[in-house]
């Protein structure tokens, strides 16, 4: 399975040039990406796993998101304290696939939660991955508290926190706004939103008095911006410029990326692929095609090797077993070894 | 017969019809879902609030002030934990201001395990609820009474708490729902939205009448002799199978669903007691500082001196969530078995 | 006891003028107010009250909210969310002002809850004041509810809902700002915040990264406004201003008012008169005798009448009884008569 | 002898200088009040946060996370009901991610009446903090236990919820505390804030020693035979005082203080139910769906053959608030008297 080589420092803070061995990494996650999440959705169609909700339409943004980060443990590193649809952020810092279909089939060996929550549930201590919780919008008041550790700390480490559109409106997106931008301790912190312009059913337009949600971060003096999430080059530049600010000033910055959803909410919705949104797999296909950096056939080619590996990886993971009904009294407090 | 959804939903209907309800409101709660549970399916007044809890229960506050009798809905109550402070507040305005503001609000929202929600979408609500004063709280186990008490709270000067259990939302009745159609694939037909564009749906509704169950009452579901059992929502048609299985072993439980957390109907409780000499409390809120445990203070308090046999809790167990695997939730609240169990072994007990 | 004539509405929705009744109105008010508020204090200082917490300093934006509002029960008439410093407000209403004596000793006889709340806790549904309840900045999030209702009404009653600077750090406060501006339903909802550049004991420099508070409004396309609160006329002409718009155009305004903090911030601070904060009644009774509307001695005169009626007020409520034991079970649930 | 709240600051102190403490935050925590009861005045990690319970909550996690032992407070346990999801988060963090993330953190909130403190400065929260799981849970009686537990609380793994009970918070201690000065007034001199300007002071800070009350063990407080009584808090000096009354007529009550209530020491509490067959929990929660009502269940669970008389609850009453009328306050949460009567005719109950 083609691993891709994680960036390193020296390359993340050099200027980020659109050639072709970039153009080719994102793609390369995207799909990988991709075709995960249609597994997970299959796998719940095929009921192999009670609920799917991930990241299908978000793979543009997500993927330079994973591969910008500055990937360890502890405060000299990035952490990302996320919400359920950042799958292409977590294969793009290098993540096996196989654990996320573990986690839809709630199996023992399942390395997020140990089969105890829902899938796109990630939790990785080790690469400073904060665990998803289902609650919407919490993250937003847990993620400072990282950053000023970090601020405290010094170094170039950051903290990174992200959520949807309609999660704003609880307040605890106020809540990060206003904890990251105290004059007695601003804080090196990137604010994400990702704007699908959707709530499960309910649409953006009758909810938002915003203009953009990035202006809610301006009236704290918090530099903002709204940029196309559907855009893997945009993506991948704007977020580094913001990182590097963050990384540098040792400043809030607020990104308001506009994303698609490509399989609806999740499978309560059906998870059925939606026609009348941008799929950014797709777009980007195309012009890898027109400009020729990549072939149809190549492109398929690779498609089909991560479909193969999925398969391979889902029928192995069928047969492995539930935890134990004794487990439930597993972790409840942690223990001085 | 109609499921607990759509008696909840036939309640809405009669309640914005014929009772004031002018604001039945939530996350996703209007079109074109009409709820997560399709309970709010083709409401007149249903609309989609912000994705806000404290929002929803703030304005439900204030639109009582100003005598809308909201029916303010929480998706899930594992969603309600951050309006605590609120609810708390809801239940203390008539009080702290000597009686000048009532609040007529109804809050909604679905409670319990059974649909293999995991951490999120599984939790109780008894406990914390009980624990806040000035509220009325209500979880019924089938859809007429769904339907009953929720004319009741719509009804309400005060603020009710109306717990939905959501294993049982989409359970068909045993008794119908005065007005509702005798098939109920015609009753799907009227008033269930259609898959697919809704935007031209318009439900049918049958004409519904008036029927109400008073809060505060509960009722004897099975009639018995020697071990009572008070329960409520999910765990509720469970005491009652296993009643049902340990008659034909010969023992006779007595099954109460309680309805009304809050005031409870006590009388009925002593009563039962005071027959069998022995009694269970079912619920599946996890089981430290548990409403079931407020029952068995209150019935140590008043009928020790009475009792054949220690009162005993069969409660969700002190973990801190409920995990997504079956043999996890399994393990952690109250299953058809562990009643039984618990039953078999109450009827017997011998000092 | 000289009881200001309530304003009528023809003459509220008429061009506000400076001319000398006004004047006059607004100072008798401020007086009467901040009279009224060092009455409570020295009730505290000698015993008679466990704590105390009020508005002096606030006079001169209060008492022109109290003057300007639509008085009266029910969605036609004006509803007010307040915080715990609104009494120039409810006096510049029409309040005796023996009944925040009677909330302060905790008698049974206390009009807005029977001796069971501390004093500044007003409560009249006869004039829609909501219950002021301790709790910072929940009023926030209650009062889109009774504009909700306002909305649907129709008519030109609105909500008004105010609370101090520190406390817009609470969800609450964005809250109220996301449900008045939805474009599915924006509201007629004035949010105040009357900023005193205090909470307890926290300066705002430290906690605020906005430039304005006032700023939070405009994020949302509500048409916002920081005033200067010391100035009664100023604060007369900006209310009018804002409530004819909300009024009118059914839609929200917040408005930011700059006010002093004159004895701390309540009995826990000692509730010691601070030299260093503009005393707006001071500062107006100067620019009065300048502008010969009213002498030293009239205002002086004015000053001692309504000591003097409190002082008789105060002797009247000390000997009134504390509510019965047995009461603290009356009024858990409203009954149906 | 010092007062709980210079007990809790020193212990503070002790854990920033020794323990890895660097975040001691809240609501005017920081100079120049250094918090509503002075208990972090001078700390040289005190800082003032937002007007924000959920931020601060939140913050507290996120600290916890990068491993930072952060002690957070909310000024008055009345105020932290807009925060339950976060606390439940707190508790449920290294469950749901499977035993990845461990959370190293304090929460500190006065909580209880005793002050005139009215509807929102008199709540209690051990009944909701102790239906949150993944807590552990302390409440000292005296400033000794106080910066015993705290020092413990500062060394944990897990998130530890400390409560102050504010009537306590200025009382002094009759134990010294290891490397206190003899003499109180030389106390007060050295680490207690002059009134007027700050600015320039400093605090003189004694050679505290290490002293740890480890978490989940009681202490019996006075030795009886006839009946038992379990407290926490305020009201457990109450009991001391009640049964020292008692003893002189004849009665022998032995008091435990409880001091952890979650995990909490059930050997200790049986092994006196088991000599006296008599046993009385007080507290001063809301008595409906009460922590007190969670230790009556185990009692009759596991002790009901063996007792001479009901376990019985003396604890607030279940009204919205607590009245700040000095008449509605004594009404409402268990006084000496109230605690007195109570004992005197539990050890003399008779079938
Ligand atoms: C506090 C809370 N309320 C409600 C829900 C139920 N819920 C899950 S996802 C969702 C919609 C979230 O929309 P958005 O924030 O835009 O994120 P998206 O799913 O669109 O990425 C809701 C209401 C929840 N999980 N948490
Ligand atoms: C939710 C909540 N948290 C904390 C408090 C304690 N408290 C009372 S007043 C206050 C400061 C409020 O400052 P601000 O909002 O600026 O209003 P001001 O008193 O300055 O008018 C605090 C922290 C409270 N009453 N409610
Ligand atoms: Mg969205
Ligand atoms: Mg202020």
């Amino acid at each position: 399975m083609s691993r891709p080589r994680l960036i390193n420092r020296e390359e993340a803070s050099s200027p980020p040039t659109p050639e072709r061995e970039l153009l080719v990494r994102l793609h390369d996650l995207m799909v990988k990406t991709r075709v995960l999440e249609e597994r997970l959705i299959q796998m719940y169609k095929q009921g192999h796993g009670y609920f799917w909700i991930g990241g299908p339409g978000e793979e543009a943004f997500n993927v330079p998101l994973g591969m910008l980060m500055k990937k360890g443990q502890g405060l000299d590193y990035d952490y990302l304290h996320a919400h359920y649809r950042q799958s292409g952020t977590l294969l793009a810092l290098g993540e096996e696939p196989i654990g996320a279909l573990r986690q839809m089939k709630n199996t023992a060996s399942d390395p997020y939660s140990g089969g105890r929550n829902f899938a796109g549930h990630f939790s990785k201590r080790e690469w400073n991955i904060a665990p998803v919780s289902s609650p919407i919008e919490v993250q937003y008041s847990i993620a400072p508290g990282t950053a000023m550790a970090q601020k405290r700390h010094g170094g170039d480490g950051i903290t990174i926190v992200t959520g949807g559109d309609a999660g704003t409106a609880e307040g605890d997106f106020a809540t990060c706004l206003v904890w990251s931008s105290r004059p007695a301790n601003p804080l090196p912190i990137l604010i994400i939103v990702t704007n699908n312009k959707w709530g499960i059913s309910t649409t953006a337009d009758g909810q938002h008095g915003e203009t953009r949600i990035a202006d809610r971060g301006r009236a704290f003096n918090i530099r903002s911006k709204t940029i196309n999430g559907n855009d893997p080059l945009e993506s991948y530049r704007e977020l580094k410029e913001a990182m590097d600010y963050v990384r540098k000033e040792r400043k809030p910055f607020l990104m308001e990326a506009l994303v698609s959803r490509l399989y609806g909410h999740s499978s309560a919705s059906g998870a059925n692929f939606v026609a009348n949104e941008v799929d950014c797999v797709k777009e980007f296909e195309a012009k890898l095609e027109k400009e020729g950096v990549l072939t149809r056939e190549q492109m398929d080619a690779l498609r089909n090797r991560y479909s193969e590996d999925l398969a391979t990886a889902a029928r192995l993971v069928r047969d492995e077993p539930q935890p134990a009904p004794e487990s439930i009294w597993n972790h409840i407090y942690a223990e001085k070894k | 017969m109609a499921n607990m959804a759509q008696a909840i939903r036939m309640a809405l209907h009669y309640a914005e019809e014929n009772l004031g309800v002018m604001d039945i409101y939530g996350e996703d709660v209007g079109p074109p879902l009409g709820g997560v549970f399709t309970a709010t399916q083709g409401l007149k007044t249903a609309w989609n609030s912000p994705l806000d809890e404290r929002g929803i229960i703030g304005t439900a506050i204030g639109l009582a002030m100003a005598g809308q009798r909201p029916v303010a809905e929480i998706q899930f109550a594992d969603y309600i934990f951050n309006t605590i402070d609120l609810l708390k507040i809801a239940g203390n305005t008539l009080w702290s201001s000597n009686g000048d503001w009532n609040l007529p609000m109804v809050v909604k929202t679905p409670v319990g395990s059974g649909i293999r929600g995991s951490l999120y979408h599984s939790h109780s609500f008894d406990a914390t609820a009980t624990h806040i004063p000035g509220w009325k709280i209500v979880i019924p186990s089938n859809p007429l009474d769904a339907y009953g008490l929720m004319l009741a709270a719509c009804q309400e000067l005060n603020p009710v708490m109306f717990l939905e259990p959501k294993a049982l939302l989409r359970v068909k009745g045993e008794e119908r729902i005065p007005g509702e159609p005798d098939d109920d694939k015609q009753l799907s037909k009227m008033i269930d939205a259609p898959l697919g564009d809704r935007s031209a749906w318009k439900p049918q509704w049958p004409s519904l009448e008036r029927y109400e169950v008073p809060i505060g009452k509960g009722k004897v579901v099975r009639e018995g002799t020697q071990v009572t059992v008070v329960s409520y929502g999910r765990t509720l048609p469970l005491c009652a199978k296993a009643a049902d299985t340990l008659r034909e072993q010969g023992v006779s439980a007595e099954i109460i669903d309680l309805r009304t957390l809050w005031p409870y109907d006590w009388e009925l409780i002593k009563g039962s007691i005071e027959k069998t000499g022995r009694v269970l409390f079912v619920n599946e809120d996890t089981e430290v500082t548990n409403f079931g445990e407020h029952l068995v203070r209150r019935t140590v308090d008043e009928l020790f001196y009475k009792l054949l046999a220690p009162p005993r809790l069969l409660a969700g167990k002190f973990v801190p969530g409920i995990g997504l695997a079956d043999s996890l939730e399994m393990a952690s609240v109250p299953q058809l078995n562990d009643i039984t169990e618990a039953l078999r072994k109450l009827a017997s007990e011998e000092p």
